[in-house]
């Protein structure tokens, strides 16, 4: 067993330990901590497949991103410290039940698909990624790269739109209430 | 040498770990935090493929470079509704999204 | 063969009548229509009477045998090669004589209408209702083509029903045209089964054409439609046995004879006309048009002996009882038609053999006349006396001499008294049957007896038996009505002396009629007996008909009521088709089937309702589904449709 | 002539109406725009007979566009004589209803629109040689129809609405399966086109599979037993002109359909199933008339009757010989113009009584001649009498049906010559009552009731010609269509 091979394992096991924990852990704040591992584990997974740049996106955006969010709408909806309520005993059986299911099924299907691999260099450089981006012929990702900067702005439209209604048209309608109330009675 | 499999049996058991996850959580965080994982699955796969069966190509790259993209502003999305059901129902509980359908 | 381009006209001429009458009479002809189709069937009738002295005396008979001529023909419908509708007018002796009678009937009643319907709302209506008829049974009678002759045979069934149904705010004339048509409708779907029939074997429905391809012994349609067979009957017994019911269903043969006395809710005329002298004997004309086949095929004539035969003398056993002269006047008719029936069933078809088809349609020649002068004489009276029960009449022959004298002449004719027409007719129906069998020779003697003694039972009972005392004022008709009652009644007088063997006989050669004296003497015995009796019974009132009813009584009262056949009808079209047909289909259609997709459109309601559950909104529980329908399709494609 | 005209001026008209308001300019623009159609219905028949006189090819005037190209669906039109008639027979029954619908007040415009509109699908059907484009134009003359009784109904309206589209739909689901499979089977990369299915030969097993769709989703629209029991509920409830049109050219699209799509396409499925379909429409026939027996409402009667006389259209669809299919052909036009006739009467009569209850009339002759004869005189077609269409065409089928010279074949024929009897007892009970016998509607003795005004009695006139005709003159109908 070559370094190599020793480094995949124990990162699969550092990703799939954090990820069933953060999946079962009781406390919100804790399972967002065990996601944060995983998904470091997985930056390391693409650091082991010698996709740098991915891995570079995985750890800004998702442990830097996307868990400091989750982490900021726990705090925001006071559930810190929470234990999540739980479930029907019948039915995390059967949830259980289902995902060694579909594991099953997925490892049957994996393991009895033969894969031609192909021994070229997989050789990704950032500029290559980068010409790739932009380009408009063929191999070109240009078009879904435009689709999903739309995508982004509206996402960011909507999260600000859902986000301010209720917060300013309410007590805006309050306030008019309260001081027409005011001026009736006067 | 690792087979191809095996990482496509990582990613398929982290994937199936964030569907119990999905399933059996109430809380709308928790559920969210299960979708990264899912989505996370898929993206190693994409990696994978693309290193191992098409080491030329870019394709399995730019898809997980879209996906993320894609998650954050999901994540963001669904931050703000789960933050804006917190305001109005004072609970994030699953089972309080149902009234989504009346 | 040309010359006869004016026949068409005398069908064209009805039409015109029907046609003009029926759209504008109403509004233009309210007044004239009676005269308008008066002239115009005065036309018909002399063109008829041409044609038939062109046919008869001109060129009709070369050779010694009278031709079938084709004065007109075209194809109005073509079913398959061969098989295809013609219109055409085809002369032969028998349907120049149908013509004859047929046009001077209908002009008589034309004319005795003027007077008889003057003042009737639908005064027009009426008159083009009779062209409608007349043309139709003209039509009928020059027919060519078997299908043809169903037509009309159908356009004759209605104007029927319309003219029964005229008096329309009367529910029983109402009731009474229902029931003719659709007694006869039922008898017409035997007629077309057996058109079918005939024109599947002999492969045309051309008459001729049936005809010869059906009667050549050795010819393959013939061995096809005798070596065919169901219940053990040929294809051609069956065939003609349908077309047979047919007739008997236009005849009023027994047992479809149901609608023919409730018939005389018409207006009399229409009675004379159509019930009496032309349309009810359209089903011997039938039989006598297919006459070679009925000849050839002993058990289809059988049928037509004993129905015609039963007929007469059930006929005339009822016409004896009842008390309504012009439901006497329709039973005699049944009993007359019936004698022309098996006078057809008697014949054979050569020369002296072929009596009784020439005795048949001698009949048919006389009766005409003498039937329909009875109807009109009798349709004096009822306009005068406004009833038609005999209790309400009687001493009218000083009020009616005129009418009276010709209602005796007919009487005397039916009941077979020399030299009047119908002693002439019925003499060589009766050698017919005597040269046949001496059983129906005794019956046709029996049934003529009762003919003679209930005709002048209903001679007396309207004419003598008491004073007039009734409310109306009864006197002589117009004179209109009083000119057709002199031509008929010199025709019935009269009529009987034509050689009439000359022109109609079945092979279509000249028949020369012996008169056989002696053979008369039991006829006219017989005859002259019956008349006895009715005098004694009811020249003056006594009580001797109460007597004698109650001599016969069980007999009589089934008599008076007709046998029961009409409750037999009742029961069966009310009970059995209404109760046991009509009403579980209606209700099959609406329980069952209309039900049973009611039920599958509930099932589908309730389908969507059990799985309107799903539909949760828990976003879970949609996951699961999501899940479990992803791990459906990988099992499904990947491991069992691999 | 230019086919497409015939689906260009309803459209034209029909958008015209938009922008015209009230009743009078309404029911104008209508009204030019049926004697439009009926003009050219004419004129097309002057022209068929015309061209058929030196052209012999199997269908004439043809136009072809693509349409869809990938799927190969095209707008491909042309005529034979069958189309021809039945295209008269639906600028008969339009104009007819327009006048019958003249004093319509309530929302005209729509009104008026959706009958042009149906108009449109008919006329699109009947020219249709592509598969595809005959099934777009069939939905286009289904959906106003549920509209039309929705809102113009009377009684259990929304219920017959919905029963009348989901079962047609169900037939249009079935027809829709059965031309996919014709589609698919098609050599080359599949085609709707009629004529290279027909010159396909398909494999007679498929022919076995699919000829049941066809015919049975067809069958539904011309009252196939048993799915006929649409007809009796959506009939009655739809207005007057809706009712005529849906007896008058509704039904016969799906027997037109029967011919064309379903036998003239698949003969050997036709031969395979050839008896079932005698036994089914047999047993329409009878059942049909049995049932009509007992009804007691004027529109049940007369489309429980139509359930009877569709029946004869199946038949000679069924029977298989050039003889019964004429008849079938013969009957179609027949039953056309005779039911819309008899609905139009029959609405007349409702709109003057208020009932449509046999039993709470009488005598209506004495007050209403016009209607009251053309009531009769409908009846009289109805029941098969010679000189009216009914009777050509039923002699036709019968005909048909003995030829085929076989026991089976004999008890068909008879059981559905038996049918002429019931008709006749059941039209003659209808008229006994309600046309006959003393005055009295609604137990009132003393009504008066204006006879028919000029636009119905012009709508009578127009059907009744048209019944004249084809029963006075069949041959020359015969050469139309053979």
């Amino acid at each position: 067993m070559t370094a190599h091979q020793i480094i995949f394992y124990c990162l699969a096991a550092l990703i799939l330990i954090t990820g069933l924990l953060s999946v079962t852990c009781p406390k919100v704040f804790r399972s967002a901590i065990f996601l944060l591992f995983s998904l470091i584990g997985i930056a390391g997974l693409y650091f082991w497949m010698e996709a740098e740049f991915i891995a570079a996106v995985q750890i800004s955006v998702y442990v830097g991103g996307i868990v400091v969010i989750i982490i900021f709408s726990i705090f925001l909806t006071e559930q810190a410290g929470k234990e999540t309520r739980s479930i029907h005993p019948v039915r995390t059986v059967f949830a259980v039940l289902a995902a060694l299911l579909g594991m099953i099924l997925t490892y049957l299907t994996v393991l009895n698909y033969d894969f031609v691999e192909s021994n070229e260099a997989f050789d990704l450089n950032i500029p290559r990624i980068g010409n790739a981006m932009v380009a408009t012929g063929e191999g070109g990702f240009s078009l879904p790269f435009e689709v999903v900067s739309i995508l982004l702005l509206a996402a960011m439209i909507g999260c600000i739109v859902v986000a301010m209604r209720s917060s300013i048209t309410k007590p805006d309608e309050k306030k008019l209430t309260q001081s027409i109330t005011e001026i009736d009675e006067a | 040498m690792i087979p191809v499999s095996h990482i496509l049996i990582l990613s398929a058991t982290l994937f199936f770990i964030g569907m119990y996850g999905f399933v059996t959580r109430k809380n709308l965080i928790t559920m969210l935090m299960s979708l990264e994982l899912m989505l996370n699955s898929v993206n190693i796969n994409f990696v994978a493929f693309n290193k191992y069966l098409y080491p030329g190509k870019l394709d399995g790259i730019f898809f997980t470079i879209f996906i993320i993209a894609v998650a954050a502003a999901e994540a963001a999305v669904a931050i703000s509704i789960i933050i804006n059901l917190y305001r109005t129902h004072k609970t994030i509980d699953v089972g309080a999204a149902t009234e989504l359908k009346h | 063969m040309g010359g006869y381009e004016h026949t068409l006209w005398t069908l064209f001429l009805p039409v015109i009548s029907f046609v003009l009458l029926g759209l504008f009479g109403r509004k233009y002809f309210s007044k004239s229509a009676g005269l308008i189709g008066v002239f115009l069937l005065l036309l018909t009738t002399a063109l008829s009477l041409y044609t038939a002295y062109q046919y008869f005396f001109v060129n009709g008979l070369v050779d010694g045998i009278y031709q079938k001529i084709d004065a007109f023909k075209f194809t109005w419908l073509t079913f398959s090669p061969g098989v295809s509708i013609d219109m055409g007018i085809m002369l032969d002796p028998i349907s120049v004589m149908m013509l004859v009678v047929v046009s001077s009937v209908s002009l008589m009643v034309h004319i005795f209408s003027l007077g008889y319907m003057k003042g009737e709302e639908r005064f027009a209506t009426y008159y083009s209702f009779l062209g409608l008829f007349t043309f139709a049974m003209l039509g009928l009678v020059v027919s060519s083509n078997l299908f043809q002759m169903y037509m009309f045979w159908e356009l004759v069934g209605i104007s029927s029903y319309l003219l029964i149904g005229f008096h329309f705010q009367r529910p029983s004339a109402v009731a009474a045209s229902k029931k003719a048509f659709i007694v006869t409708r039922f008898a017409d779907l035997g007629f077309l089964i057996g058109i079918l029939m005939l024109a599947f074997y002999g492969g045309s429905l051309d008459f001729n054409t049936i005809i010869q391809h059906l009667s050549a012994q050795q010819s393959s349609a013939y061995l096809a439609a005798t070596t065919a067979s169901f219940l053990g009957v040929t294809a051609l017994t069956w065939g003609l046995t349908l077309v047979f019911m047919g007739g008997a269903g236009k005849s009023a043969m027994f047992p479809l004879h149901v609608w023919l006395p409730d018939a005389m809710e018409g207006p009399t005329p229409v009675s004379a006309l159509i019930h009496a002298a032309t349309m009810v004997v359209a089903g011997v004309y039938l039989v006598a048009r297919l006459f070679p086949l009925y000849a050839l095929n002993g058990a289809s004539l059988e049928i037509v002996l004993n129905v015609g035969l039963f007929t007469a003398l059930f006929a005339a056993i009822i016409a004896c009882t009842q008390t309504d002269i012009k439901r006497v006047l329709a039973y005699s008719t049944m009993s007359q038609i019936g004698f022309m029936m098996f006078a057809l069933g008697v014949s054979g078809t050569q020369g002296e053999q072929g009596l009784g088809y020439t005795a048949s349609m001698f009949h048919l020649f006389t009766h005409a006349f003498f039937k329909s002068l009875l109807f009109l004489g009798a349709g004096a009276v009822i306009h005068f006396v406004h009833s038609n029960e005999m209790k309400d009449m009687g001493g009218l022959r000083k009020w009616m001499p005129l009418t009276h004298l010709a209602f005796l002449i007919a009487c005397l004719a039916i009941a077979g008294i020399p030299p009047f027409a119908g002693f002439f007719s019925k003499e060589e129906i009766l050698l017919a049957t005597y040269n046949k069998s001496i059983w129906v020779y005794a019956i046709a003697l029996i049934t003529s007896g009762l003919t003679a003694f209930y005709m002048f039972r209903l001679y007396f009972s309207i004419f003598w038996r008491k004073e007039y005392n009734g409310h109306s004022h009864p006197h002589e008709g117009t004179m209109s009505m009083k000119i057709p009652l002199i031509i008929l009644a010199v025709c019935s007088a009269l009529v009987g002396l034509i050689p009439f063997g000359k022109f109609v006989s079945v092979g279509n050669q000249p028949l020369e009629t012996h008169f056989h004296l002696m053979f008369s003497i039991l006829p006219i015995i017989i005859g002259v007996a019956g008349i006895l009796i009715a005098l004694l019974m009811y020249k003056k009132e006594n009580d001797r008909p109460q007597n004698m009813a109650q001599a016969f009584g069980n007999f009589y009262r089934a008599a008076k009521n007709r046998f029961y056949m009409d409750e037999l009808y009742l029961f069966v079209t009310k009970n059995i088709i209404f109760k046991w047909v009509g009403r579980p289909s209606a209700w099959f259609d609406r329980k069952v089937v209309d039900g049973s997709m009611d039920e599958i459109a509930n099932l589908t309601l309730e389908t969507s309702k059990a799985i309107k559950g799903l539909q949760s909104g828990k976003v879970q529980r949609y996951a699961m589904y999501f899940f479990g329908g992803i791990a459906f399709l990988i099992i499904l494609f990947v491991y069992i449709l691999k | 002539m230019n086919l497409s005209l015939l689906i260009i001026i309803p459209t034209i008209f029909s958008l015209l109406l938009l922008f015209v308001n009230g009743l009078k300019q309404v029911r104008t623009v209508s009204l030019i725009a049926a004697l439009l159609q009926f003009a050219m219905s004419i004129y097309l028949i002057v022209k068929y007979f015309a061209e058929r006189a030196v052209n012999k090819a199997p269908f004439l005037f043809e136009q072809h566009y693509e349409w869809f190209k990938t799927p190969n669906i095209n707008y491909h039109v042309g005529v034979d004589g069958v189309s021809v008639a039945m295209i008269a027979l639906t600028a008969f029954v339009i104009l007819a209803g327009v006048l019958v619908s003249w004093k319509m007040e309530k929302l005209n415009k729509e009104f008026f629109f959706l009958l042009l509109f149906l108009s449109i699908g008919a006329y699109g059907f009947f020219i249709s040689l592509d598969l595809f484009t005959m099934f777009f134009f069939l939905e286009v003359a289904v959906i106003p129809k549920f509209i039309l009784i929705g809102i113009w109904g009377s009684g259990r309206k929304e219920y017959s609405a919905m029963k009348l589209i989901l079962m047609l739909m169900a037939g249009s689901a079935l027809i829709f399966v059965g031309l996919a499979g014709l589609y698919f089977n098609t050599s080359g990369n599949g085609s709707f086109d009629m004529l290279k299915i027909a010159s396909d030969n398909i494999s007679p097993e498929l022919q076995r599979l699919f000829f049941p769709f066809v015919f049975i989703g067809f069958g539904i629209f011309t009252a196939l037993f048993p799915f006929h029991t649409w007809v009796p509920d959506g009939h009655s409830s739809a207005p007057t002109a809706a009712s005529m049109f849906l007896a008058g050219i509704s039904m016969k699209l799906g027997g037109y359909g029967c011919l064309r799509a379903a036998t003239y396409m698949m003969p050997e499925g036709a031969a395979f199933y050839s008896d079932a379909i005698i036994i089914l429409a047999c047993i329409g026939i009878l059942y049909g008339a049995f049932a009509t027996m007992m009804q007691t409402d004027l529109k049940y009667i007369n489309a429980y009757s139509s359930v009877s006389h569709n029946g004869f259209v199946l038949l000679g669809i069924g029977l298989l010989t050039k003889t019964a299919i004429t008849g079938a052909v013969l009957q179609m036009i027949s039953h056309g113009l005779m039911t819309a006739l008899f609905f139009a009467v029959i609405g007349m009569i409702y709109d003057r009584t208020h009932t449509r209850e046999v039993a709470k009339m009488s005598g209506l002759l004495k007050i209403t001649p016009f209607i009251s004869s053309a009531f009769v005189i409908v009846g009289l077609v109805s029941l098969g009498l010679p000189g009216f269409s009914g009777f050509v065409a039923e002699m036709t089928v019968f005909m048909g049906g003995w030829q085929k010279g076989n026991m089976f074949y004999y008890v068909a024929t008879i059981a559905a010559c038996a049918s002429i009897v019931v008709t006749a007892v059941y039209i003659l009970r209808v008229i006994g009552s309600v046309i006959m016998g003393p005055l009295k509607v609604n137990g009132n003795e003393q009504v008066v009731y204006a006879d028919a005004t000029w636009y119905e009695k012009s709508s009578i006139v127009l059907l009744m010609a048209g019944i004249l005709v084809v029963g006075i003159l069949p041959f020359a109908v015969l050469r139309l269509i053979s």
